[in-house]
């Protein structure tokens, strides 16, 4: 929403206009968070991150709660956290509670997001709640934060939640339109910001970027430097609506034939930043994008040598 | 020690057998070799009963009945004289035919019973014993002489010389007589076919053998094996045994 | 249509394992694929195989039900071979398992189907497929006549989501069509886009948790108490 | 001058069959004359058939047996004819009928002669590849199916007449002369494949691995020589490299014909592709010039030929063939893509030979004094290919110029056509019809059951105990009577059957002999004439399938032959008569489509006195000939075309409606309703008629703009303009320096898979006209095959003689045209000889025919007839019934079924009219009595049924309202398919129904007998499976006599509870045969074989039953050697798995 207040450092930041980057954590099916803290230091080390988003069990998969993480990423790093929340696994009323609880500790941006379905997951028999979509999620936020009450109208004791809400796109969405009118429908109920999936394709993300000016709310592009041919691949065949440039790809693969680590790991950094530095610079030039997101999981090393370009 | 050969003897009741009981009679030596079974006509006598006996182990066999023309049953021993012109041409492929003898001998010719003995003996004696006997050649022997058996035993070739005096003499349904030459000409020719057969099933009787290998061991062009076998396989005796890449091999499949 | 799939016949064979005379019944209802007398008649002669192998014997007889949901036809029907038959099992769906028991308190009815889902036959793809999923609040009317519940996996109110691509669904390994994207196409095409950009508040789920029930032809006694019920 | 009603048919092949049947359908009398022992002609001796891969057999022994037993045919075999006088209406014929020495009458075909026969000759049906008796018959399938002795090589032993006890061996039987007077004659005496031999050209006769296609075709055959293996004949091992070689005494002038053969390419394909199905150690390679694929599908064979069987396609005529002494390979010598000579190994050479004329047409075209061609083919002319050069007389099939299967059978029908229009006014004058007596009323009667059991010679009697097993069935219950006969086929058995029913009032009979397949309709008509309804009677199979195949197991043989019969008791009890339903026939037709097709069929039609409503959608008549001014053989079309269009405008039973719009068709053979609009003003016209010739044509290829620059450049024109320009505008062409006609435009390539067959013919004729009008045109044609197939030719050759010039491209190198400097210029890149630079003042674009999808589909949808991938018409059989649809009373004819030219569509609408005549003629059509009837009472309206019946025969008709099923009698075919469907066991099939077969299924599952088990029971198709059981008997192939046969006429009539009812009766193992895939009698009803047999196969694991006790097989009615050996295995198998009650018992063990 456009007019509602910036509680978060990250709507802030972006409401001030300037070009930033948020990073991505994916706590997995773990007791120990020490890596994902660790992700977590890399990325406020490099001065250019303003937030990081931590992951609710993406595809659809079985794993540490997104609210604790993000909780001790505030707590014990300092860096913000961009909080998702499907609506998969939780009905309005867990949501509602979730929420208010992790207000409570802090978290003040949340992304909501409709979810990989669980068919997809680890657990496949799982029931899928699904009982709000993210959209219904959005305007439920927008009643804690706004009037402070739930979806019926019953008051929060103490107050109003104060949190910005943000809402995911998809750049590869086919066909593009109904994608547009959905982020609309986002927007009308109380989006605060859009972060984008994934792109590799520098046009289509400008058009894209282009089709969302109209809503009038920072957007975030999604980027996903890649960290081995093997991902990359995988993205290319398995992912559907996502195709990897070919010669990306192929400089990629190129590197599975170098032995040594050290050399290789530089080859491919020096991939990955011949590939999206002059990718972010277009984007930065020539859209209106408020950042990028930069969802390089488990690739802390590349943050330095990227982001020290802007 | 002296090879002693053991004959075979079949004497028809009314000629020589009465011939050889008036050698008895008579006192007329003839050679122990011997051995006889009396049959009421020589046209009695199976071809079949001969290549058994060579089988057994016969040195010879001697087939004796009336003079032609004489016959008891009229005309009897003129069949005998063309079942033994079978044998002989059949035992001819294996060097057998000096083995048989068929001659006539009549009541009162005691006399000319000791002496056909006597020579026949002398003629074994002379030839050595039946090549069975030796230990290198009593497969392939006994091989030829199953397969002649078997040929003997074909039911066609068994009406043919059956039907032969009447075809070669009267006329066959037709009212055609048909030439000696030219029954003797298709006679041969089914014999040799049969005989070509039965040695296939015997060659394939335990182990299925491509056509090639067929035919180098029996000697003859493969593909004239090949239109053996598919004559057999028509008759339900030999079926394919298996397929190795482009080679098939075929295998008898024939009862008993 | 309700789309109905056979129990393995393990599973059927344990529920009737203790008796041995069986009364296998058909539906000739809407149950889908048909589950007739030939169907009832297949069961138990395999059933019979069945116990056989388990070194038992026994007896049954295969009959079909007009409607086995329709209390009045299955006690019609039924009743006159209950008597020598120690247990029912039914080719139809619940409904029909239900009403068996009910009608014949004294006898177990067991079920040989898995009841799916409502369902209509789609030629084309040569499937049954659930278009409607009985939600009791209808969204066809803004959704150009595809139902977002039945047809979207995660039923979506305000889709798509983001795992459509190519107007297929990320649930199936994109083979299956994106309810949404269908419905943005049907509505564009007849020029009525504004309903798609509507915001669909949330659901009520009450209207689709069991039990559920409705009255029939209910009579009341005064004005009041009628305008009461309405308005709840 | 008195006309006659009946009709001489020269030669019983595949067209003789048809001409005859057409004809005898049509209510006229038939002779058909067979110079050989039986009908049926090369077809017979056919492996299996292209594009299909049909079983040859499968699909023709059913059409034998309905030629052989059809009332108006008399069947003349071994009969030459020598005299013929008279004219058109009125012929008189003498025949010589050349002894069989055996009794026509009294043999029963029953083989016992041919095992006694000591000669032996060579086999002529497998070309010389496998001996046979010189008493013989000629296929074991053979139509009529009697022996005859081969008196140049019977030594005259006598043997066979002792041996059969049907006494019907007779050595004074003479030659007889017959004299007969008939309407008209049709002659199809066939063709004489090239025999290679005399020039020893390819070493034929010289060296043994070089073999002629047809021999080839019998090493393939199942029931050839070699039982499907492929060996060759020098040594008997499989040639892994084949060489075949193409145009083989065709297309050379020097060996053999100038003209094409037509058959060879696909034929040789087709040997390719079945030799690499049989055995994938073979590796086909085909030697060719052009590959002359011009069929419906016939393309995407080739294609797949290629792809899908890897066999290599060789552009090249061979040289030379050498033989390597030692290993009897072959050595061929030829020139390669590139030019270079290759010198490559074979283990096998097949020569695929061309047709000659049959060696006895020249005399008898002298007989009939009828003129032949050139090329010794009978003389014809383009717009009449079915006429011969005397009025009444008629040809059809190989004779007039060498041709596939489907259109042979086009003329057959074709030549009937004509003849009906010749005699219509004589029509049922001759045709016999049996008085029969009233059929008894047996309601309500117990079974009262006659068993009659023969011994056939010695053919059952010598395996089987027939006393015994008379005394059995004496002794079962509601058996009144048991004899046995001799030969119950006898005609004083018939005689006594007869006095048996009335003496015992006898209410069932049932026969115990051979199969149903061949004897089942005599004994059928004998209890008719007693006064029973046919019905009534069943037959046990206890010779084909239980003396001939268990012969050194008599006493097993003999119980099987009680059970046998105990089964077919068990089933006789719940027979029931059946009646054939009468239905009024309307003599109207309608026939879609004003072309020639249209018109002709329309014509021929009319001219019977049959009122024909014709629909055409344009403004005028004529279609797509229009545009066509000549034929190659120089005839003018457009002339050919006003006359056509005159006499239908001047006939009056003709009523035409032009821009006619198809509303609606309703109803079904014998009775449609249509509803049409027409003329400017859309008015509108409902008309009845019975049958519906579908005549709606294609028209020619549009090219896109700029496919070879046309519209863009002026000088790039269609075929079909050029031709306008060279009939009408003569200039123009003097002015022209130089013409390119490029080929296949629009042909053959990814959008229009398939060859359009006339464009080869029409580039050489416009090509040879326009060098007629200016000799100094320079003409190049651009292609990739010339097709013109058959005696065209004859026009290629004068064309490459007339200087104009052929350059070949391959479908990835397209010519490339390039514009420079204003003119034109034709580029095409060879590998042989590299780029090559044509500049050309015109270029014409041999446009390809296509169909008109859209309005196809409408119409397709419409009659509910099929359309294949092209859009074209799907006939209902591409081999045997090209004219009809699977549907009766539709038919087809003309570019709609497919591209034909003008002399192919005008022989396809005679033939449409002849099937369509078949209906007309009669009164009334009887329908089947063997079909579905439907319970309205126990239907619950899901129709399941519709969506199996392949015929449209049954359904909810939901449209009326109703919602119960219904069967239409008129279509159904009686498979059964939907009775095995139906959910609620509201479809019955008469006859194979569930209440005859389940009693037999009971009693196939008792064993009375001692070693009665394993009890195996074998649900056989009667079209594949069981044809192939017979034949296996016929072989005399052993099995083990442990499996229990129950005939159903298709294996998708067999519901899921027979299979376990089975089983639950105790049987050890179940086997079920079908049709294999594609070959269906009833076009797919095995599909639901697989389905429903794969439903219960994949529970038998979890009911306790090993899987294994049941299997499903595929067996043609070639594979009686298949057969024997599927059932040897299955039976050991059984054995192994000891008997059923093992499974239980393990079961239970291993639970304890």
């Amino acid at each position: 929403m456009a007019n509602r207040t910036a509680y978060s450092n990250l709507v802030k930041t972006m409401r001030e206009g300037k070009f930033l980057f948020t990073g991505e954590l994916e706590p997995k099916k773990m007791f120990d968070l020490s890596s994902v803290l660790h992700s977590a230091e890399e990325m406020k080390k490099t001065g250019k991150i303003v937030a990081a988003n931590v992951t609710d069990g993406p595809q659809g998969d079985a794993y540490t709660c997104s609210m604790v993480p993000s909780y001790l990423v505030q707590e014990k790093v300092g860096l913000e956290a961009i909080w998702q929340m499907t609506v998969r696994d939780r009905n309005r009323i867990a949501l509602f509670g979730d929420i208010l609880g992790g207000s409570i500790l802090g978290l003040k941006n949340l992304l909501a997001l409709t979810g990989d379905h669980s068919a997809l997951g680890d657990n496949k028999n799982a029931r899928a709640v699904y009982d709000l979509d993210s959209t219904q999620l959005i305007d439920l936020v927008s009643k804690m934060v706004d009037d402070g009450t739930d979806l019926e109208g019953n008051e929060i004791e103490g107050g109003k939640v104060e949190m910005n809400v943000g809402c995911a796109a998809n750049p590869n969405s086919d066909p593009r339109e109904p994608e547009i009118l959905k982020v609309g429908r986002k927007v009308e109920v109380g989006a605060d910001f859009i972060q984008t999936q994934t792109s590799f394709d520098i046009d289509e993300a400008k058009e894209f970027l282009k089709d969302l000016e109209k809503f009038n709310i920072p957007v975030l592009l999604g980027l996903f430097p890649i960290k081995n041919y093997g991902i990359a691949w995988y993205f290319n065949e398995y992912i559907p609506g996502v195709s990897v440039p070919k010669d990306f790809l192929n400089d990629l693969k190129a590197t599975k034939k170098i032995k040594d680590k050290k050399e290789k790991y530089a080859k491919i950094d020096q991939i990955n930043i011949d590939f999206y530095v002059p990718f972010i610079k277009e984007i930065k030039k020539t859209t209106k994008a408020a950042g990028v997101h930069c969802m390089a999981v488990h690739y802390e090393r590349l943050f330095e040598p990227l982001l020290k370009e802007f | 020690m002296t090879f002693e050969p053991k004959i075979l003897g079949f004497l028809c009741n009314w000629c020589s057998y009465a011939g050889a009981d008036l050698a008895g009679v008579s006192r007329i030596q003839y050679p122990t070799n011997i051995r006889v079974i009396r049959v009421m006509c020589s046209g009695r006598v199976d071809p079949v009963f001969i290549a058994e006996a060579f089988i057994e182990g016969i040195d010879g066999v001697i087939i004796l009945g009336c003079h032609l023309g004489d016959c008891h049953y009229i005309s009897g021993n003129y069949e005998t004289e063309l079942k033994m012109k079978m044998l002989s041409k059949l035992l001819n492929f294996i060097d057998f035919s000096d083995r048989i003898r068929l001659d006539w001998v009549s009541a009162a010719e005691g006399n000319r019973f000791a002496q056909i003995v006597g020579e026949f003996t002398e003629h074994i004696r002379k030839l050595g014993p039946n090549p069975l006997k030796e230990k290198k050649k009593k497969i392939e022997i006994l091989d030829n002489l199953n397969t002649i058996k078997a040929v003997l035993s074909d039911r066609r070739l068994r009406g043919l010389v059956a039907r032969q005096r009447e075809l070669t003499t009267e006329g066959n349904v037709y009212n055609k007589v048909i030439s000696s030459e030219e029954f003797e000409k298709f006679f041969d020719d089914a014999i040799l076919n049969e005989l070509l057969r039965h040695k296939i099933m015997i060659k394939i009787r335990e182990k299925g053998k491509s056509v090639p290998n067929i035919a180098k061991e029996i000697g003859i062009e493969p593909y004239k094996v090949l239109q053996h076998i598919v004559t057999l396989r028509a008759r339900g005796w030999v079926d394919v045994d298996e397929i190795n890449e482009e080679i098939p091999t075929f295998i008898s499949i024939k009862e008993g | 249509m309700i789309i109905t799939e056979q129990k393995d016949i393990e599973e059927i064979y344990e529920m009737i394992k203790p008796y041995s005379k069986i009364l296998v019944a058909g539906c000739d209802g809407c149950c889908q694929p048909p589950r007739s007398i030939n169907e009832a008649k297949v069961l138990a002669q395999m059933l019979e195989l069945k116990a056989r192998s388990e070194g038992k014997e026994l007896k049954w007889k295969a009959i079909t039900v007009l409607r086995q949901c329709d209390d009045r036809i299955v006690a019609t029907t039924v009743r006159p071979f209950i008597e020598e038959f120690d247990v029912i099992v039914s080719l139809s769906c619940g409904l029909g398992v239900v009403m068996m028991n009910k009608v014949f308190p004294n006898i177990l009815t067991f079920p040989a189907q898995n009841s799916k889902f409502g369902g209509a036959e789609n030629n084309a793809e040569n499937q049954f497929v659930e278009y409607c999923e009985t939600c009791g609040e209808c969204l066809l009317g803004v959704t150009g006549g595809v139902c977002p519940m039945a047809g979207c996996a995660k039923n979506l109110s305000n889709g798509p989501c983001g795992g459509t691509v190519g107007g297929k669904c990320e649930v199936g390994g994109y083979t299956h069509d994106c309810a949404w994207v269908k419905i943005w196409e049907r509505l564009k095409k007849f020029n009525r886009l504004d309903l798609f950009t509507q915001y669909r508040p949330p659901r009520n789920y009450r209207l689709w948790s069991s039990p559920r029930f409705k009255e029939i032809n209910k009579t009341y006694t005064n004005v009041e108490e009628s305008n009461k019920e309405e308005k709840q | 001058m008195e006309k006659v009603g009946a009709v001489l048919v020269i030669g019983g092949g595949i067209a003789g069959m048809q001409a005859s049947m057409d004809l005898a359908d049509s209510g006229y009398k038939v002779y058909l004359a067979e110079s050989t022992m039986s009908i049926g002609g090369v077809m017979s001796q056919l492996d299996k058939t292209f594009p299909t891969n049909d079983c040859a057999i499968c699909i023709l022994a059913p059409k034998l047996v309905a030629t052989g037993r059809h009332e108006n045919i008399t069947l003349l075999i071994n009969t030459n004819v020598e005299k013929i006088e008279g004219e058109a209406g009125n012929f008189s014929v003498e025949f010589k009928q050349k002894t069989l020495l055996i009794d026509q009458e009294k043999c029963t075909g029953c083989g016992v002669c041919a095992q006694e026969c000591p000669v032996e000759a060579i086999d002529f049906f497998n070309e010389g590849l496998s001996n046979r008796s010189a008493i013989s018959v000629k296929f074991p399938q053979a139509v009529p199916l009697v022996f005859s002795i081969n008196q140049d090589i019977c030594i005259g032993c006598g043997f066979c007449k002792a041996v059969c006890k049907a006494n019907a061996v007779d050595y004074t039987l003479e030659d007889k002369i017959t004299k007969l007077n008939v309407g008209a004659i049709i002659i199809a005496p066939g063709f004489d494949e090239y025999d290679p031999s005399p020039t020893e050209h390819y070493g034929y006769g010289k060296y043994l691995n070089v073999v002629t296609s047809i021999q080839f075709e019998r090493i393939l055959s199942a029931s050839g020589p070699h039982s499907g293996l492929i060996l060759r004949p020098s040594d008997g091992i499989i040639p892994k490299k084949i060489a075949f070689i193409q145009c083989v005494g065709s297309r050379d002038k020097t060996h053999g014909a100038e003209y094409c053969s037509s058959v060879c390419c696909m034929y040789t394909a087709k040997e390719a592709v079945i030799a690499k199905e049989h055995m994938d150690i073979v590796h086909p390679t085909i030697f060719s010039m052009d590959i002359r694929a011009c069929g419906k599908d016939f393309d995407k064979y080739i294609e797949r030929a290629q792809q899908e069987y890897g066999v290599r396609y060789i552009r090249s005529r061979i040289s030379t063939i050498k033989e390597i002494p030692e290993s009897k390979d072959l050595r061929l010598y030829y020139e390669s893509e590139d030019g270079k000579v290759v010198e490559e190994i074979f283990n096998l050479v097949v020569l695929a030979v061309g047709a000659q004329p049959h060696h006895s047409t020249k005399e008898l075209a002298e007989k009939l004094n009828i003129e032949l061609n050139e090329y010794n083919f009978c003389q014809t002319k383009p717009f009449s290919p079915i006429e011969t050069t005397k009025e009444g007389i008629y040809v059809c099939g190989m004779f007039s110029e060498p041709k596939d299967i489907p259109e042979t059978v086009v003329e057959a029908s074709a030549a009937a056509g004509a003849t009906n229009i010749l005699l219509s006014d004589v029509r049922n004058t001759l045709i016999t019809e049996k008085e029969l007596p009233k059929e008894i009323d047996i309601s309500g009667e117990p079974p009262r059951i006659g068993v009659f059991i023969c011994h056939c010679g010695i053919n059952i009697g010598g395996v089987v105990d027939v006393p015994e097993v008379v005394e059995y069935a004496s002794k079962l219950p509601d058996v009144i009577h048991a004899e046995r006969n001799l030969y119950t086929c006898s005609a004083d058995t018939q005689t006594n059957i007869k006095e048996k029913i009335k003496e015992h009032n006898l209410n069932r009979v049932i026969v115990a002999s051979c199969t149903p397949r061949t004897h089942e309709p005599l004994f059928q008509a004998t209890i008719r004439e007693a006064g029973l309804n046919k019905y009534l009677f069943d037959l046990a199979n206890i010779r084909d399938q239980c003396s001939w195949v268990h012969m050194h197991e008599p006493e097993k043989a003999t119980d099987k032959a009680k059970d046998l019969v105990r089964m077919a008791i068990a089933k006789a009890r719940k027979l029931v008569p059946l009646q054939e339903q009468e239905v009024e026939v309307i003599h109207k037709g309608m026939v879609i489509g004003g072309g020639v097709a249209g018109m002709t069929a329309a014509l021929n039609l009319a001219n019977q006195g049959f009122e024909v409503f014709l629909v055409e959608k344009d403004d005028k008549l004529g279609g797509f000939s229009r545009n066509i001014y000549q034929t190659i053989e120089g005839y003018d079309v457009q002339d050919f075309l006003k006359n056509l269009i005159q006499k239908i405008n001047e006939h009056k039973l003709i009523n035409v409606f032009l821009s006619a719009k198809i509303n609606s068709i309703e109803g079904y053979v014998c009775n449609f309703t249509t509803n049409i609009s027409y003329g400017k003003d859309k008015q509108s016209k409902e008309f009845r008629h019975g049958i519906i010739i579908l005549a709606t044509g294609a028209h020619e290829y549009k090219p896109k703009e700029g496919e070879y620059l046309f519209i863009q450049d002026k000088r790039v024109i269609l075929q079909s303009e050029l031709e306008k320009i060279l009939f009408t505008d003569e200039e123009k062409i003097k002015q022209l320096n130089s013409l390119t006609m490029i080929q296949c435009v629009g042909s053959r390539n990814e959008e229009h898979p398939y060859c359009s067959r006339m464009c080869c013919s029409e580039a050489i004729k416009n090509a040879l006209k326009a060098k007629e009008i200016n000799p100094n045109l320079n003409i190049v044609v651009l292609y990739r095959d010339i097709r013109t197939y058959g005696f065209k030719e004859r026009y290629y050759n004068l064309a490459r003689e007339k200087g104009i010039v052929f350059i070949r491209f391959k479908e990835d190198k397209i010519p490339e045209i390039r514009k420079e400097n204003g003119s034109l210029a034709l580029y095409i890149n060879r590998p042989d000889i590299g780029e090559i630079e044509i500049k050309t003042d015109l270029i014409a674009l041999s446009a390809g025919i296509i169909a008109d999808g859209e309005a196809n589909e409408g119409l397709a949808k419409m009659l509910k007839v099929p359309i294949n991938d092209d859009k074209f018409f799907l006939e209902a059989h591409v081999k045997l019934r090209p004219s009809d649809f699977a549907t009766d009373g539709i038919f087809l004819c003309g570019t709609a079924r497919g591209t034909a030219t003008i002399s192919e569509s005008v022989a396809q609408a005679l033939s449409a009219s002849s099937r369509a005549t078949t209906i007309l003629s009669k009164e009334i059509l009887i329908t089947e009595g063997v079909i579905s009837r439907v319970d309205p009472a126990l239907c619950i309206g899901c129709n399941r049924c519709a969506e199996v019946c392949n015929y449209g025969a049954v359904g909810v008709k939901y449209e009326e309202g109703k919602m119960v099923s219904e069967v239409n009698p008129l279509l159904c075919k009686g498979c059964g398919d939907c009775a095995a469907e139906c959910p609620a066991e509201a479809i019955t099939m008469s006859h194979f129904g569930r209440v005859q077969i389940e009693p037999m299924i009971a009693e196939a599952a008792r064993t009375e007998f001692e070693n009665g088990r394993p009890r195996l029971i074998a649900f056989l198709c009667n079209w594949c499976s069981y044809a192939g059981a017979d034949l296996a008997g016929v072989s005399r192939y052993q099995y083990p006599p442990n499996v229990r046969t129950i005939r159903v006429m298709c294996s998708g009539g067999i519901p899921k509870s027979f299979i376990l009812q089975a089983f639950l009766e105790g049987a050890d193992g179940v086997f079920i045969g079908g049709c294999h895939i594609g070959d269906c009698h009833y076009i797919a009803g095995n599909h639901d074989t697989l389905r429903r047999t794969n439903e219960i196969e994949s529970k038998l694991e979890s009911l306790g039953i090993n899987p294994e006790r049941f299997m499903r097989k595929w067996v043609s009615a070639s594979e009686g050697k298949i057969f024997s050996e599927t059932i040897t295995e299955f039976t050991n198998k059984i054995k192994k798995l000891g008997p059923i009650e093992l499974d239980y018992k393990k079961k239970n063990q291993k639970k304890e």
